[in-house]
């Protein structure tokens, strides 16, 4: 196993966010998390990349515990965390972004490769490299935040909602990326996402979380044809 | 009068550049970790008194003694961004500027109980030299100031824009969550960003330590100066720093010379609330919408 | 149809050089709903900012209700009849939910009483009700989407323009917001809506009216607009058949 | 943050009948009734004069915060209104004999004037930018002041005239009127900033301190707004600087403009809670004496150990409460209120 | 007052005793000299001279009416402002009991504490020189000083006879100030004197004090075409008003006006430049008086730096206060200060060191019989040189 989360608790103040979730993801896999509002998505990311301290829990990545790390250390542990809601430095060129994506000094050396490679899978960041972060439209942010996630080289690469704001064919885009990504390097990816069907298409396996535990898990398959799942995520 | 402007100007700019040094520091640490620091002119005033007391009891010219000056300004800035202003990094504006307001009024008083309220001046002999040039007098004392403020702008204009860590300085403070998920340790960058303002602004004290002299309140007007001028050339903007150091020196040389001699900083306020009001975030803003 | 109740003609905004809006013209009716969708950067968000007054536009003319609204401030703009919400949010954070409400429903009234009873109704009408007094930067972002939602609807606007209030949202919950804004309609207020959730504009649309490169692209029912060649294309994706033909 | 009560509660406050026997009303009373009391208490005409001190800064603090706390534009030039109100009031009165009871609404609106000058340009301008702008505006003020000395007496300041105990001409020998008026200043200012932070005009002001691009979107006027609360705040601030000039009887541009004066009124305002009405006073009660008794232990010790401390103890204080006093005063008030209320049913 | 009186007896009866003689252990005298903020450098001075006093009177065997009691100083910080000043003032005379006042030096804050003692009817004796303060008919104000405009009259007056009679130097003078009660009150003596003794006033012009460049003035001044210059300065300015002239290579005359050209620190930022410097000066510590040399020796000895003006004035003013006790025989500040207004003190007594013969008050609380001198810094010390009854040396040239 790459990556193992044991029995994680964590509350915000009087709000329990996680209660007693268990992941495990082998090197190579790509799963989706999938979950309602407020099920604990986002929460589960940030413990793992270390925006958040759990009360309770470990978790293990490349056999080494990681609890307690701060997060720019976690990042050189390689895993790259793409937050919710883009979060691109908007006072930065989009060039810029991209090359703060390779500050470690791991994903420096391959900085120029990783910049043609990203330009290649987005041209629309080439285009608009110079332009201010800031005011990109929001999809294109979005984007950005991707590009800028995979710049790291991480071994770990969690996306949160990816395709929230992004146009139908821009998720097709992006997804489709991704699965190259996934295909030639055989990156790790975590992928949080409420486009159900999207990211089952991409993820081997899946976790369904609600109220801060884990309610299903499984093969993609499986997951896209439970009934449960279909009533409540895919909307039928 | 008019064989009398190109003295003014130089006059002016002269002490603009070093007006534009003290800004640099100020701006730069806002410019990353969004903290106006109303203490910076004390960074300049304990610059001056570290100049001093080395010279004082080595004897060695004020601009080696910058060797020690900037690693212990350096070190004094990143200490205090450790223990004070990391702890008010997410208040609101007002938190910050009484804190370092309270900074202020301890480091002056600190100084005044330390080194007493004396006036202390430096001897140097290039303090005495002039040169003149077709009628323009410059001291060379200031002259080197100046291009100890224009060589130190440019190296941190570079640093700043050139280097990754000058970048993840900006990124740091533009979301410093996100820069921590890049690999960006963002409270040493801190650190270091507090540590090269002060520094900067302790080197800015040492150059003008040759022709000025040191008390306890020697910042206040300094740093006065500072925040008008970082304003004027937009906060976290170093080349409209630096310009605004210029302009504000050049137009207190000329309000003193047409306006009346205790109108130069008069005319300077007035052409800065002027100018501000046509561009209110600074003359070189590009500001995201 | 009915009378138009906004009108923009000719709307361009350009950005040093870039063509963010480019000579658009488009009528919203009143009592409808017009979907308004495009590929990220086609300028969906700026054409709000244009119409409110939020960004100068560079040229074009913009009628609310016969009257010229070009060139407006926000504040007049929403004066007029006019509610916005924004796409990255932008709640009042220190203040609790009821006084976010409570100070969008000053706009029609001065008594702080009727302001804070027409924003206690509001609030329950988004479903924020047990969150009342919950102070707003500590909300989830889908909950300040509502919240924003319900400061907007206490202003009593004529017209409401919603832009991506459903990003996120699960399609449980979509179904929902859905209702939500239907009401909204049955209440008399025409909306523009911009989303890229096609089950959303599909479901909700009279008309759509589909953006890229700033310009018109088509403009049509729903279902026409779907089959349109060009906006599969640009914006649909082919793989939006297979999606469709999923669900 | 306010704390808004539920509805059914609301209904409760404002069932009258039981008006008078309800915690929330006879709790500022009995604090009223006790603050008539303090010149009975406090004979020593010093203390007197320094309570008078904590009133009217107290009372400038909240005038301040309209501005800085509600709407949350940092004026850092308060000084200039103050200056104002207290130059008008004593040119008046030397010049033309004017009581300065007439005089200083002479300087509120004089003050106001500056405040809507100085508006038109400050703002456009956000945090940072306000704060340093209205200091380089206080400067020019001074400078202007020591300029022009014919008119204004120049550097070497005004002294008020003294006719020994007058109430027409605002002059008594006694520190005990001046605490009654300033008490009855700062009660009238707290009951209307307290009015207006239920209004419309309160909201708005907050919601403008929070977001304006947001606020715009709901049909506020910020231009406006803004004006409304720097000229409130200005015309306040003006009159209490004329109470100030009457207090120490010596005015001068220096300190009058001083970005000092400026600071010393926000800080009492901040130490005590940033856009809430009785925060000031709580800052000024603990703010003032502060600067007095570092002062009066450590004045005579070593130069520069009295202020040294102070700094210090500013520099902890806005650490350890960063949010102001008043956060755990209210809460402490708002815990005796319920037991008295408790109570109170159950009988 | 009545109540006064028997506000002194508690505090004899307290600790002895009423018998026929008033006998009590200490009299309280209050010192507000500002020792932070940017006052502090002078202020910091002149407090120690009043310590050095207080002791010699105490060495001296206190006052003697009173059965030799001790004098005891309160010292206070009165900081930088009016109302920080009006805060310690009342503290000490409302929670220390003083039956005196004394210190300031800077004219804004006796305005203030002038007003408080006048309405607590407590002595205050100053060495602050502003005009205005001897102006407004106070009864319990005393300044031993010379007043501002007589330091420009002097400054004038040396001019003429020294410069431009002896030397034949033409008389176009520049007067540049301080924007300051100090600045602006000495000008006003410039100014009327230049007009009346002949002298073409090219330039007079207030500048801002505590400037970061001289530059620009001396431009003005250069262009002007001045030959003397009359600058009333603080010290920093005076340095670098001093310096620039010097390197801008501009041929002018300077006579300063006092403050900054009198300090220690003065002579050290100049070196050797400061020799032949001329100012105009309240007191210096070789005017040719009994008893100077003996204090400025012991002081310097005590503190380390030579006593200043302000120190100087700052040590006669105590000793008049325990003149003025030991003439009132009581510690009630309403006879202290009706002994003050009466008291004659000559050369020779301790204390009598100002220039100009007794110490003698005027109606208006005025030292009526001082005058300014002019010192030359020579070999690095400051020396009087007139006008010739003060004089310890000569004019050089
Ligand atoms: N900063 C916070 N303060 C208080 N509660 C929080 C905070 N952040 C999250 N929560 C609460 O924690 C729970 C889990 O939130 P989380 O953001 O992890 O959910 P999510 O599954 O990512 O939801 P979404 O689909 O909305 O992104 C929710 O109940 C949420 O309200
Ligand atoms: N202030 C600005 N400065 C420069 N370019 C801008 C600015 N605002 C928007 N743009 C550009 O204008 C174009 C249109 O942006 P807009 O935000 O309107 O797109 P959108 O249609 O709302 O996209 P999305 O669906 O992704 O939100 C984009 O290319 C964007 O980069
Ligand atoms: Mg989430
Ligand atoms: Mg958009």
């Amino acid at each position: 196993m790459l990556l193992t989360v044991n029995n994680m608790h964590v509350s915000y103040g009087a709000i329990k966010a996680l209660q007693g979730i268990s992941i495990s993801v082998k090197g190579g896999d790509c799963i989706a998390i999938v979950g309602g509002n407020g099920a604990g998505k986002t929460t589960l990311l940030k413990i793992i990349s270390g925006l958040l301290k759990p009360s309770e829990g470990s978790i293990t990545f490349n056999n080494k515990n990681i609890v307690g790390m701060e997060p720019y250390n976690v990042a050189a542990e390689g895993i790259a965390h793409v937050p919710e809601g883009r979060r691109v430095f908007s006072a930065l060129s989009v060039l810029d972004n991209l090359i703060m994506g390779s500050y470690l000094p791991s994903a420096k050396k391959d900085r120029s490769q990783s910049l043609e490679y990203m330009f290649s899978l987005f041209p629309k960041l080439e285009e608009r490299q110079h332009q201010l972060a800031g005011t990109l439209s929001g999809g294109e942010q979005q984007m950005l935040a991707v590009a800028r996630g995979l710049m790291l080289k991480p071994k770990l690469l969690m996306l949160d909602e990816p395709s929230s704001g992004l146009a139908p064919i821009i998720v097709e885009q992006m997804y489709e990326k991704l699965a190259e990504v996934h295909a030639q390097s055989s990156m790790t990816m975590i992928v949080v996402e409420q486009n159900v069907p999207v990211a089952l298409s991409l993820a081997d396996r899946g976790y369904v979380l609600e109220n801060g535990s884990v309610m299903l898990s499984g093969n993609s398959n499986d997951l896209l044809n439970n009934p449960g799942v279909k009533e409540a995520y895919l909307g039928f | 009068m008019a064989e009398i402007v190109p003295q003014i100007i130089v006059s002016g700019l002269l002490i603009g550049g070093v007006y534009a040094l003290v800004s640099v520091g100020l701006s730069l640490l806002f410019g990353v970790v969004d903290i106006v620091n109303f203490a910076h002119g004390e960074f300049l005033m304990l610059g001056m008194y570290t100049t001093y007391w080395i010279w004082v009891f080595s004897g060695v010219d004020p601009l080696i003694t910058l060797i020690i000056s900037i690693p212990v300004m350096f070190l004094t800035g990143a200490l205090l961004m450790k223990y004070l202003f990391k702890r008010v990094i997410d208040a609101s504006p007002l938190t910050q500027i009484f804190l370092t307001v309270g900074l202020q009024i301890l480091l002056q008083n600190v100084a005044l109980m330390a080194f007493s309220a004396n006036y202390r001046t430096i001897q140097v002999v290039y303090n005495e030299i002039v040169w003149n040039i077709g009628g323009v007098t410059i001291q060379i004392s200031r002259l080197i100031a100046f291009f100890i403020a224009i060589l130190l702008s440019i190296i941190l204009w570079l640093f700043l824009t050139r280097t990754d860590m000058g970048k993840a300085m900006k990124a740091s403070q533009l979301d410093r969550e996100t820069a921590k998920l890049m690999g960006i340790n963002t409270d040493k960058i801190f650190m270091i960003a507090a540590g090269i303002s002060a520094a900067i602004t302790g080197a800015a004290g040492t150059a003008i330590s040759t022709f000025f002299y040191v008390f306890p309140t020697v910042g206040v007007s300094f740093g006065l100066m500072a925040y008008i001028t970082v304003i004027l050339g937009g906060l976290g903007n170093l080349k409209g720093a630096f310009v605004g150091g210029l302009l504000i020196g050049v137009a207190e040389a000329f309000g003193v010379q047409y306006v009346g001699a205790d109108s130069g900083l008069l005319l300077a306020f007035i052409i800065f609330i002027v100018l501000l009001t046509i561009k209110p975030q600074g003359l070189f803003s590009k500001g995201v919408a | 149809m009915s009378t138009p109740i906004l009108s923009v003609k000719g709307l361009s905004k350009h950005f040093d050089g870039l063509k963010a809006v480019d000579n658009l013209s488009f009528d919203v009716f009143k009592g409808e709903i017009l979907g308004v969708i495009g590929p990220n950067g086609s300028g969906k968000t700026t054409t709000f900012n244009c119409i409110t007054g939020y960004y100068k536009s560079t040229a074009g003319e913009v009628l609310f209700d016969g009257k010229s609204i070009t060139g407006r401030t926000p504040d007049f703009v929403a004066q007029q009849g006019i509610g916005r919400t924004f796409q990255v949010t932008r709640p009042f954070g220190d203040m609790t939910v009821w006084e976010n409400v409570t100070t969008g429903a000053f706009l029609r009234t001065m008594h702080l009483m009727e302001a804070k009873k027409i924003a206690e109704q509001e609030v329950e009408f988004v479903g924020l009700a047990d969150k009342i007094n919950v102070v707003a930067r500590s909300l989830s972002i889908i909950d300040q989407r509502r919240l924003e939602f319900a400061r907007a609807l206490a202003t009593k606007p004529k017209l409401l323009l919603l832009d991506e209030v459903m990003a996120g949202l699960n399609a449980q919950e979509v179904d929902e917001a859905l209702k939500l804004v239907h009401r909204v309609s049955a209440m008399g207020i025409t909306l523009v809506v911009v989303e890229h959730v096609m089950k959303v504009i599909t479901s909700i649309s009279n008309r759509v009216l589909v953006l890229n490169f700033g310009a018109k692209l088509t403009e049509g029912k729903p279902a026409d607009v779907m089959s349109t060649p060009s906006v599969i294309e640009a914006y649909l994706g082919k793989g939006f058949g297979d999606y469709v033909a999923n669900c | 943050m306010k704390n808004v009560k539920t509805s059914r509660q609301e209904i409760k406050n404002t069932a009258g009948n039981a008006m008078i026997l309800n915690p929330r009303n006879y709790l500022p009373i009995l604090g009223l009734a006790l603050a008539l009391l303090v010149p009975l208490i406090v004979t020593n005409s010093y203390y007197l004069g320094l309570i008078n001190l904590v009133i009217l800064f107290g009372a400038a603090g909240i005038a301040w915060n309209i501005v800085g706390g509600y709407a949350r534009q940092v004026s850092l030039g308060h000084s200039i209104f103050f200056g104002i109100g207290a130059y008008t009031t004593t040119l008046l009165q030397i010049k033309f004999n004017i009581s300065p009871w007439i005089g200083m609404f002479f300087g509120g609106v004089f003050a106001v004037l500056i405040g809507i000058l100085m508006g038109m340009s400050v703002f456009r301008m956000k945090g940072h930018y306000f704060a340093v702008f209205t200091i380089a505006y206080s400067y020019v003020m001074m400078l202007l002041f020591q300029k022009f000395r014919g008119l204004t007496g120049g550097a070497e300041g005004l002294s008020v005239p003294f006719n020994d105990g007058s109430l027409a001409m605002f002059q008594f020998s006694s520190k005990v009127p001046y605490y009654y008026i300033f008490l009855l200043a700062l009660v009238l200012i707290i009951l209307l900033v307290q009015r207006l932070g239920k209004s419309r005009i309160g909201y708005y002001w907050t919601a403008i301190g929070q977001d304006e691009q947001a606020a715009m979107a709901i049909g506020i006027n910020i231009a406006m707004a803004k004006h409304l609360a720097l000229g409130i705040s200005a015309f306040l601030t003006a009159i209490l600087g004329s109470f100030y000039a009457q207090y120490v009887y010596f005015i001068e541009p220096f300190s009058m403009f001083s970005t000092h004066m400026s600071v010393e009124i926000a800080l009492v305002a901040i130490v005590g809670g940033l856009g809430t009405v009785m925060g000031p006073v709580v800052g000024a009660i603990v703010v003032k004496p502060i600067a007095e008794l570092t002062n009066m232990f450590l004045g005579n010790v070593l130069p520069g150990a009295n202020y040294a401390l102070y700094g210090l103890i500013l520099i902890v204080a806005i650490i350890v409460i960063p949010n102001g006093l008043i956060v755990p005063i209210n809460r402490l008030y708002q815990k005796l209120i319920n037991r008295l209320e408790r109570s109170s049913d159950r009988n | 007052g009545s109540s006064d009186q028997g506000k002194s007896e508690d505090k004899s009866s307290g600790e002895k005793q009423q018998g026929s003689e008033n006998k009590v252990d200490e009299v309280v005298v209050g010192v507000l000299y500002p020792t932070s903020g940017n006052l502090a450098r002078l202020g910091g001075a002149a407090q120690d001279a009043v310590k050095l006093a207080a002791e010699d009177i105490n060495a001296a065997g206190g006052i003697k009416s009173l059965g030799g009691a001790k004098i005891k100083l309160e010292i206070t910080d009165p900081g930088s402002t009016p109302e920080s000043t009006k805060s310690a003032s009342e503290r000490l005379i409302q929670t220390k009991k003083v039956s005196a006042l004394t210190g300031d030096y800077s004219s804004s804050l006796s305005m203030v504490t002038s007003e408080i003692a006048e309405r607590a009817k407590i002595p205050f004796v100053t060495a602050s020189i502003s005009d205005k303060l001897s102006s407004r008919g106070f009864k319990y104000f005393f300044q031993v000083s010379p007043k501002g405009s007589m330091f420009g009259e002097t400054q004038v007056r040396f001019a003429k006879e020294s410069l431009v009679d002896d030397m034949g130097v033409q008389p176009k003078a520049a007067i540049i100030f301080e924007d300051t009660t100090y600045g602006s009150s000495t000008a006003e003596g410039l100014k009327k004197t230049a007009e009346e003794l002949g002298f073409d006033i090219v330039l007079n012009e207030p500048y801002q004090a505590g400037f970061t460049d001289a530059t620009p003035l001396i431009n003005k001044i250069k262009g002007s075409g001045a030959t003397i210059l009359f600058p009333v300065s603080y010290l920093t300015d005076a340095i670098l008003i001093q310096k620039t002239t010097k390197l801008m290579g501009v041929d002018i005359i300077t006579v300063g006006g006092g403050a900054g050209y009198l300090m220690p620190e003065f002579r050290d930022a100049l070196g050797a430049d400061a020799d032949g410097v001329v100012s105009v000066a309240s007191w210096n510590k070789d005017v040719n008086k009994p008893g100077i040399e003996d204090v400025a020796t012991r002081y310097k000895e005590k503190y380390g730096e030579f006593l200043t003006e302000h120190s100087g004035e700052a040590y006669a003013a105590t000793w008049v206060i325990a003149h003025g006790i030991e003439k009132a025989a009581s510690t009630d500040p309403t006879a202290i200060r009706d002994a003050i207004a009466e008291l004659i003190v000559e050369d020779g007594m301790a204390g009598g060191i100002m220039p100009g013969g007794n110490i003698e008050f005027d109606e208006t609380g005025w030292n009526k019989n001082v005058h300014p001198v002019i010192i030359q810094w020579q070999d690095g010390e400051p020396k009087t040189i007139y006008p010739a009854q003060d004089a310890t040396s000569e004019f050089r040239k």
